[in-house]
């Protein structure tokens, strides 16, 4: 049987995927792998900056709409014979409170898509202010989250990372529905109407702009002295104390800025959706595999996260395109092969190449080579010693 | 506020589960230092022993009956003990002696949880297609049973009671006591503590610390098989059903230290009661204090999350490092 | 040393982003095609849907003539979507999304069975009537994760498919909604009910009632029963909150001065022990004061743990119970001697939307039954039936082209008699009304427990009619 | 107030358990000289390192360094007073590679802030008189040759020499070492020493020295404080405490 394979679709999914994977994994590399911070619980802050958007975006976004353009919302409800029914004036002062109810969302969503058809300008703006709002709380979540993670040793820290992820996540976001509408989720408006029909592909590509921008920022981090700390910090505490390293702060810092990352992320994920319930952010989507991601590709290597999320994903994907050709082979389903062999393909990498595929590297700050050069030709004689340094022989 | 007889038997069972689990757990955590992801599913594989041991020994047929427990609780045992043994030799010793961190041995121990429940969806799909091609019109009932059964049809009553909500705690009790005697009474069990505190120095008196480490993890692996099967009688056969307990099982660990089996065993059964009995009463001491019906099931998590958190910010070493003599007299219980 | 890995990682970002170009490049060669193709086609087909749909599966059903077959395809210029349309020749592919794994496996895993079963009923049909193409299911695994239901739908996606049954959770329909109305792909959810999706316009269809006409059933049954008090343990997910809000809205309708207490159990909770204790609780203070109590369990086959939990409490056993189309005809229950008993005991009785006397419908479930070893649930019949529906009003646009199949899709579903009866599709695309077949469990014979049909609720005159002896 | 010390404990008690490891230790130790801490093992020689370090806080007692009471200070405060220790076990940053490992002691590097080391303008000149200097003391240590190399990967003896290097990179005042010349070759051992001493009289820095090969570091030593079931049992020049019968006694008991 043939497969036929409309390959724009199939790269703009793959981009899309491997886009978000790289901002999440990138910034679980810079806990777990420049810091050693083992971050178990990923997949709470990438729900974070969803929770955000979902939770205080849509309701500051109604909220200001309605107060800014009364009449202009009054007029689209009264248009909509739909909306009309269960609308009426007096309800729009309050229109942000319907959110909390599952058609009152859907009415919302309705009212607001509508709106922003007419006013894409509004749209990306508050686009762009819940998108800082979701990174700046996904901060302090960091934050807050970084109390425990200073006094707790690695495994302790894992555990309680992966309960509060669970906790916050499976329990209270699918239970509680005013966080995020509990079991159904809520929809959110379609703030950049200005893609038209192509919304998801222009997401897409913000999305795919983001993880470049991480990309970068991430390596500026790597290659400074401070990614020399975190390096340090994470190979040896005591002796990065001793050498007056503010331990706590350095750990601080990074789970901040990496949970600022991961809500980043979280953030353009459900915009890019559509929508946000709380089971999209499982721990197996987005705290296993991203490990898996950065273990395949690299520990405290950037390129070494982006070149594992690229494989994981394009594997994935031609695990899914092949699979039923597999199907009359094996005398199961073939879906737990998929399974079964991430699991294994994470043993044996980390049996075989516990470094991945793209190792650590020194953090490039300045040109080594350059300096050494620099200080051989100032500081050393001998010739014949010059010749055996740089050879890396010891000189007598 | 009087005590629910019916909910502290239920409690019973399913609080020395995770007694049993808690208490194993810790076990390969002191061997190890790695706290193993794949040990809730370790249960798992246990509890499907006791589908085969109701299939293979036609107790479908029959229906209630101590062979469940006769059969599967040494089948259990020696399967998933063989199972813990063959992940520490094949995959943690290795990844260890290779020196990679903890982080990556527990990321390890994550994929070999997936592998496990992996096969363990692959053993359903045959169960389920030996129980369907059956010309036994019993035997074809089962069908459903790999995917979502209910076993406690078919394990006994006690004096009205059901059979596991005394039998586990029974075997916790059995299980924590024959470890600390095993441990102080015998030659291999102060061998073993030797192995397990100062491996160097056991060495060189000639303990074999491979072995140790290899009978703690065949025997943690045995203990997480029993819990299994007492585990089966209080929830549903599912090949996931481990996940549904893992933060369950690491909060009763964490909550006794990490450090120490009996405490660990203390810590299982507290967060077992708390995520019941802890949620009944709050629901109606809130509903006392509302005057409304306070349904608080679906945060049971929330629950078992603080005790972790309390455990960790009060006490990071658990409820072992408490000074328990200091805390009793305080409390005017002992003098 | 580190610059060459940073190559490596810019060749990767560089690859994206030229994937990315890539698409908008290629989206647009690919709009217009094949549109004589299907020109030729359209005709013959339209023939065959006529006599079909009476062919379907029996007496039952006398179907109307007036399949919209005056809309004749020769308009198919406007191909908006962005994969290239097929045609109808060779295998026609309807994308599957299917809970295989996690906690909703076993009833992912009797749809598949059933949309197999459509596979193969379909295509001896169109061979039947010489059609020039059979149609393939294309079956992938959600695991109920959001995330995951995106990736499979993007590799359907990818292989140009435009009309996918499921998925089967309201979480996983929100996930691919957006998804679907972009770029134009039907989804038919056999089990989506959440309100909140009830959205005009959009690509999603959902083939089973809402809650807001099974609430009226179960409150109807409770009331003829003359219940005053409604304690109801119910699985908190979209599903049973939806049901649990719609059944107490038109109990309190019906009854007044009625009360409606309600306990969430968590279904990922490994026991329900405690909330039953709760359950215990309130019923006995219920009847202390006098009330006529009934219960009111909204869950799927966790029924069965909640029985054998329930059988320790003598006064729970006093009460009547009551049921849902998430317990009715479930096998675990009746298989299981303890809650078989109970059930028998306090005469469990559910409602489930569902001709269920047709002989199609007999005839699907006898060979659902005898595929799965069970008898399978509702979406079961939701997706086979979906199929059909598809498949039918493909063969009326004679085109693979989603916005057409889109617009007859209600008409088509009309005039299909399905194994769940009649479908009609209200504005917002979801099944608008049905009757509800109330089945109860009895003891047939000493420890044999079956389920028995006593009666149907019928949605037109909001009554029910017993069935007697 | 400038005192001749710029070091002193006063009435140091730590206890673990039920043990007494520092039993009110007063040490004083003299500017700019090669003191070494000398007892049996268990003596609490390197408890009171760690309490001086600020790796451990005592249970009574004081640490007044400069004039100043430093007691319990967290250890990277302690660094940023001037004091760095090193480990009887090198510790060094496995994955570093040397230069890394010696540029990371230096003192005030603006560019590890983590928010602002993005902003490469306002650490480059440092870092790069760092990376210079990294190497210059390397070329010193006689390790230069090894610049790039993981420090995983250094003999026994090449990482303590980096050990030395990371404390004189740090700029400190007062070095605390943890038996440097344990398991290294006599050879290396005096070479060490050597190091060390000429570093007291070229840079002023101040030494406290666990050492158990006396038969080595007495040779360098400028004073020797020796201790015995935490407590200071004689001290002086090495000579005189080393023949200081309470402190062979000592020794044999322990």
């Amino acid at each position: 049987m043939p497969i036929e394979l409309d390959i724009g679709t199939l790269a703009q999914s793959l981009a899309y995927f491997i886009a978000a994977y790289t901002i999440v994994t990138l910034s679980l590399n810079l806990e777990a792998g420049f810091t050693g911070i083992p971050n178990f619980g990923k997949h709470l802050f990438v729900a974070a900056g969803a929770f955000v958007v979902a939770s205080i975006g849509n309701r500051l976004s109604a909220y200001i709409v309605s107060v800014l353009y009364k009449d202009e919302i009054l007029k689209l409800i009264q248009e909509d014979p739909l909306l009309s029914k269960r609308i009426t004036e007096a309800d729009i002062g309050s229109l942000w409170s319907m959110y909390a109810d599952p058609l009152g969302n859907r009415d919302l969503d309705r009212i607001m898509d509508k709106f922003f058809a007419q006013h894409p300008e509004l749209g990306i703006l508050l686009f762009i202010l819940i998108l800082i709002l979701a990174v700046a709380i996904g901060g302090l979540l960091g934050l807050l989250i970084s109390y425990p993670a200073l006094r707790l040793r690695g495994e302790y820290l894992a555990i309680l990372l992966l309960a509060a992820a669970e906790m916050v996540v499976m329990a209270i976001g699918y239970y509680w529905k005013p966080l995020v509408g509990g079991t159904t989720g809520l929809f959110l408006p379609r703030y950049l109407a200005v893609f038209g029909q192509k919304v998801i592909l222009g997401v897409t590509v913000l999305l795919i702009l983001a993880a470049v921008a991480m990309y970068l920022y991430a390596q500026r981090i790597a290659n400074s002295p401070a990614g020399r700390m975190m390096r340090a910090v994470r190979d040896d505490e005591l002796a990065a104390a001793s050498l007056g390293k503010d331990i706590a702060k350095v750990r601080r810092d990074v789970i901040i800025i990496s949970s600022a990352m991961a809500a980043l992320a979280g953030a353009l994920i459900a915009i890019h959706t559509g929508s946000v319930v709380s089971t999209h952010y499982q721990r197996f989507s987005w705290t296993f595999i991203p490990w898996a991601m950065m273990i395949v590709g690299g520990v405290a290597n950037n390129s070494g996260v982006v070149v594992g999320v690229a494989i994981i994903m394009i594997l994935q994907k031609f695990v899914d395109i092949v699979k039923p050709m597999l199907a009359p082979v094996v005398p199961f389903d073939p879906v737990w092969l998929y399974q079964i062999g991430l699991g294994l393909v994470i043993i044996l990498m980390l049996y075989m190449r516990p470094q991945g595929i793209i190792p650590e590297k020194p953090s490039r700050t300045v040109n080594f080579e350059e300096i050494f050069e620099d200080v051989l030709e100032d500081k050393v004689e001998d010739e014949q010693a010059k010749k055996m340094i740089r050879e890396g022989r010891a000189t007598p | 506020m009087v005590l629910n007889v019916q909910l502290f038997l239920d409690t019973m069972a399913y609080a020395s589960v995770l007694g049993l689990l808690s208490m194993s757990l810790t076990l390969t955590y002191i061997v190890s230092r790695v706290p193993n992801f794949a040990h809730a599913t370790f249960a798992a594989i246990g509890s499907y022993m006791v589908l085969i041991v109701v299939w293979l020994l036609g107790i479908y047929k029959t229906g209630p009956s101590w062979g469940v427990y006769y059969a599967s609780l040494p089948l259990s045992f020696i399967v998933v003990g063989a199972v813990a043994l063959l992940q520490y030799l094949i995959v943690l010793r290795p990844l260890a002696k290779k020196g990679i961190s903890i982080d990556g041995l527990m990321i390890a121990t994550l994929g070999i949880d997936i592998i496990l429940v992996g096969l363990l969806n692959i053993s359903a799909d045959f169960l389920e297609e030996i129980f369907q091609q059956s010309p036994d019109k019993d035997l074809r009932k089962l069908v459903t049973y790999p995917r979502s059964g209910y076993l406690s049809s078919y394990e006994p009553t006690i004096m009205g009671v059901t059979a596991s909500s005394i039998l586990g705690p029974l075997l916790l009790v059995v299980s924590t006591v024959g470890f600390y005697l095993f441990l102080t009474r015998t030659k291999f069990g102060t061998a073993m503590r030797a192995a397990i505190e100062n491996p160097q120095l056991a060495e060189t008196l000639g303990i074999n610390v491979n072995l140790v480490y290899s009978i703690s993890w065949f025997i943690a692996g045995g203990l997480a098989g029993i819990a299994g099967v007492i585990m089966v009688m209080t929830t549903k056969l599912n090949p996931t059903m481990g996940w549904l307990l893992i933060v369950s099982v690491f909060a009763g660990s964490i909550v006794g230290g990490l450090g120490s089996l009996f405490w660990g065993a203390v810590g299982g059964l507290l967060i077992g009661f708390l995520e019941q009995f802890g949620v009944y009463y709050t629901q109606i001491i809130l509903g006392a204090l509302t005057g409304e019906t306070v349904s608080l099931g679906n945060y049971r998590q929330v629950f078992s999350l603080g005790a972790i958190v309390v455990m960790l910010l009060v006490a990071p070493q658990g409820l072992a490092s408490l000074n328990w003599g200091k805390i009793l007299s305080r409390l005017g219980l002992r003098r | 040393m580190a610059g060459q890995s940073t190559l490596y990682a810019m060749a990767v970002v560089a690859l994206i982003i030229g994937i990315a170009i890539g698409y908008f490049a290629g989206a647009g060669n690919v709009t217009t095609t094949t549109v004589t193709q299907t020109q030729v086609q359209t005709e013959t087909q339209i023939q065959t849907v006529t006599t079909t749909v009476v062919a379907g599966e029996g007496e039952v059903v006398t179907v109307t003539k007036t399949l919209p077959v005056t809309t004749t395809v020769t308009q198919t210029q406007t191909v908006q979507g962005q994969a290239p349309a097929a045609g109808l020749s060779g295998e026609v592919k309807i994308g599957v999304l299917l809970p295989l794994t996690g906690d909703l496996a076993s009833y992912g895993e009797a749809a598949r069975a059933a949309a197999l079963l459509a596979e193969q009923d379909i295509n001896a049909w169109l061979q039947a009537a010489g059609a020039p193409f059979t149609v393939k299911m294309v079956i992938e695994d959600t695991q109920t994760d959001p995330t995951v239901a995106q990736q499979k739908f993007d590799t359907l996606a990818a292989q140009g498919i435009k009309f996918m049954l499921g998925p089967m959770t309201s979480a996983e329909v929100s996930a691919l909604k957006e998804r679907a109305d972009t770029q134009q792909i039907l989804l038919i959810s056999p089990s989506s009910t959440a309100p909140q999706l009830a959205i005009p316009d959009d690509f999603v269809f959902r083939f089973c009632p809402t809650d807001l006409i099974q609430g009226p059933a179960i409150a109807k049954v409770m009331q003829a029963d003359g219940v005053e008090v409604v304690v109801a343990l119910v699985r908190a997910d979209d599903w049973g909150r939806g049901l649990i809000e719609s059944s107490k809205e038109a109990f309190l309708e019906m009854v007044p001065n009625g009360v409606v207490e309600v306990i969430e159990y968590d279904p990922k909770n490994p026991n329900f022990a405690q909330q039953v204790a709760q359950l215990n609780d309130l019923v006995t203070k219920y009847m202390g004061e006098g009330k006529k109590v009934g219960v009111l369990l909204i869950s799927f086959n966790e029924a069965v743990q909640v029985f054998q939990q329930a059988d320790q409490y003598d006064t729970l056993k006093q009460v009547r119970w009551y049921g849902s189309d998430g317990t009715a005809l479930l096998s675990e229950i009746v298989n299981d001697p303890v809650a078989g008993k109970f059930a028998a005991q306090v005469k469990f009785i559910n409602p489930i939307f569902a001709a269920a006397k047709s002989n199609k419908y007999e005839d699907v479930n006898k060979r659902l039954t005898e595929e799965l070893g069970r008898v399978p649930d509702t979406y079961a019949f939701a997706v086979y039936d979906a199929a059909w529906v598809v498949t039918l009003a493909l063969m009326a646009v004679g085109d693979y082209d989603s916005v057409k199949v889109k617009e007859i899709l209600p008409t088509t579903a009309r005039i299909f008699y399905g194994t769940t009866g009649e479908i009609v599709l209200n504005e917002a695309g979801d099944r608008a009304f049905a009757d509800y077949a109330l089945w109860e469990v009895v003891e047939t014979s000493p420890g044999q427990y079956e389920w028995v049909n006593v009666g149907m609720y019928k949605y037109a005159s909001n009554s029910i009619e017993w069935y007697t002896g | 107030m400038q005192s001749n010390h710029i070091i002193e404990t006063r009435g140091i008690v730590k206890t673990f358990g039920g043990l007494r490891a520092l039993d009110g230790v007063d040490i004083k130790v003299q500017r700019g000289s090669l003191t070494l801490l000398i007892g049996p093992n268990g003596s609490g020689k390197t408890t009171l390192i760690n309490v001086i370090g600020g790796v451990y806080k005592p249970d009574a007692g004081q640490v007044i360094y400069e004039g100043e009471d430093i007691t319990g200070l967290p250890p990277h405060e302690i660094y940023h007073k001037g004091i760095v220790r090193t480990f009887q076990i090198p510790r060094l940053f496995k994955n570093l590679i040397v230069t890394e490992n010696l540029a990371t002691a230096k003192r005030g590097n603006p560019g590890e802030n983590v928010y602002l080391a993005p902003l490469k303008s306002r650490w480059i000149d440092f870092e790069t008189k760092t990376i210079r200097e990294s190497m210059i003391t390397e070329l010193k240590l006689k390790i230069l040759h090894m610049w790039n190399r993981k420090s995983s990967e250094l003999s026994g003896g090449q990482m303590k020499l980096v050990e030395i290097g990371r404390s004189l990179m740090a700029g400190a005042r007062l070095v605390l070492m943890d038996e440097p010349a344990a398991g290294v070759n006599p050879t290396l051992a005096h070479q060490i020493f050597a190091m060390l001493k000429e570093m007291t009289r070229g840079l002023g820095i101040t030494f406290l020295i666990v050492e158990h090969r006396l038969e080595i570091a007495a040779e360098y030593a400028d004073y020797v404080i020796a201790m015995a079931r935490g407590k200071v049992i004689s001290e002086g020049k090495p000579n005189e405490v080393m023949t200081d019968p309470v402190v062979v006694k000592s020794y044999l008991e322990g």
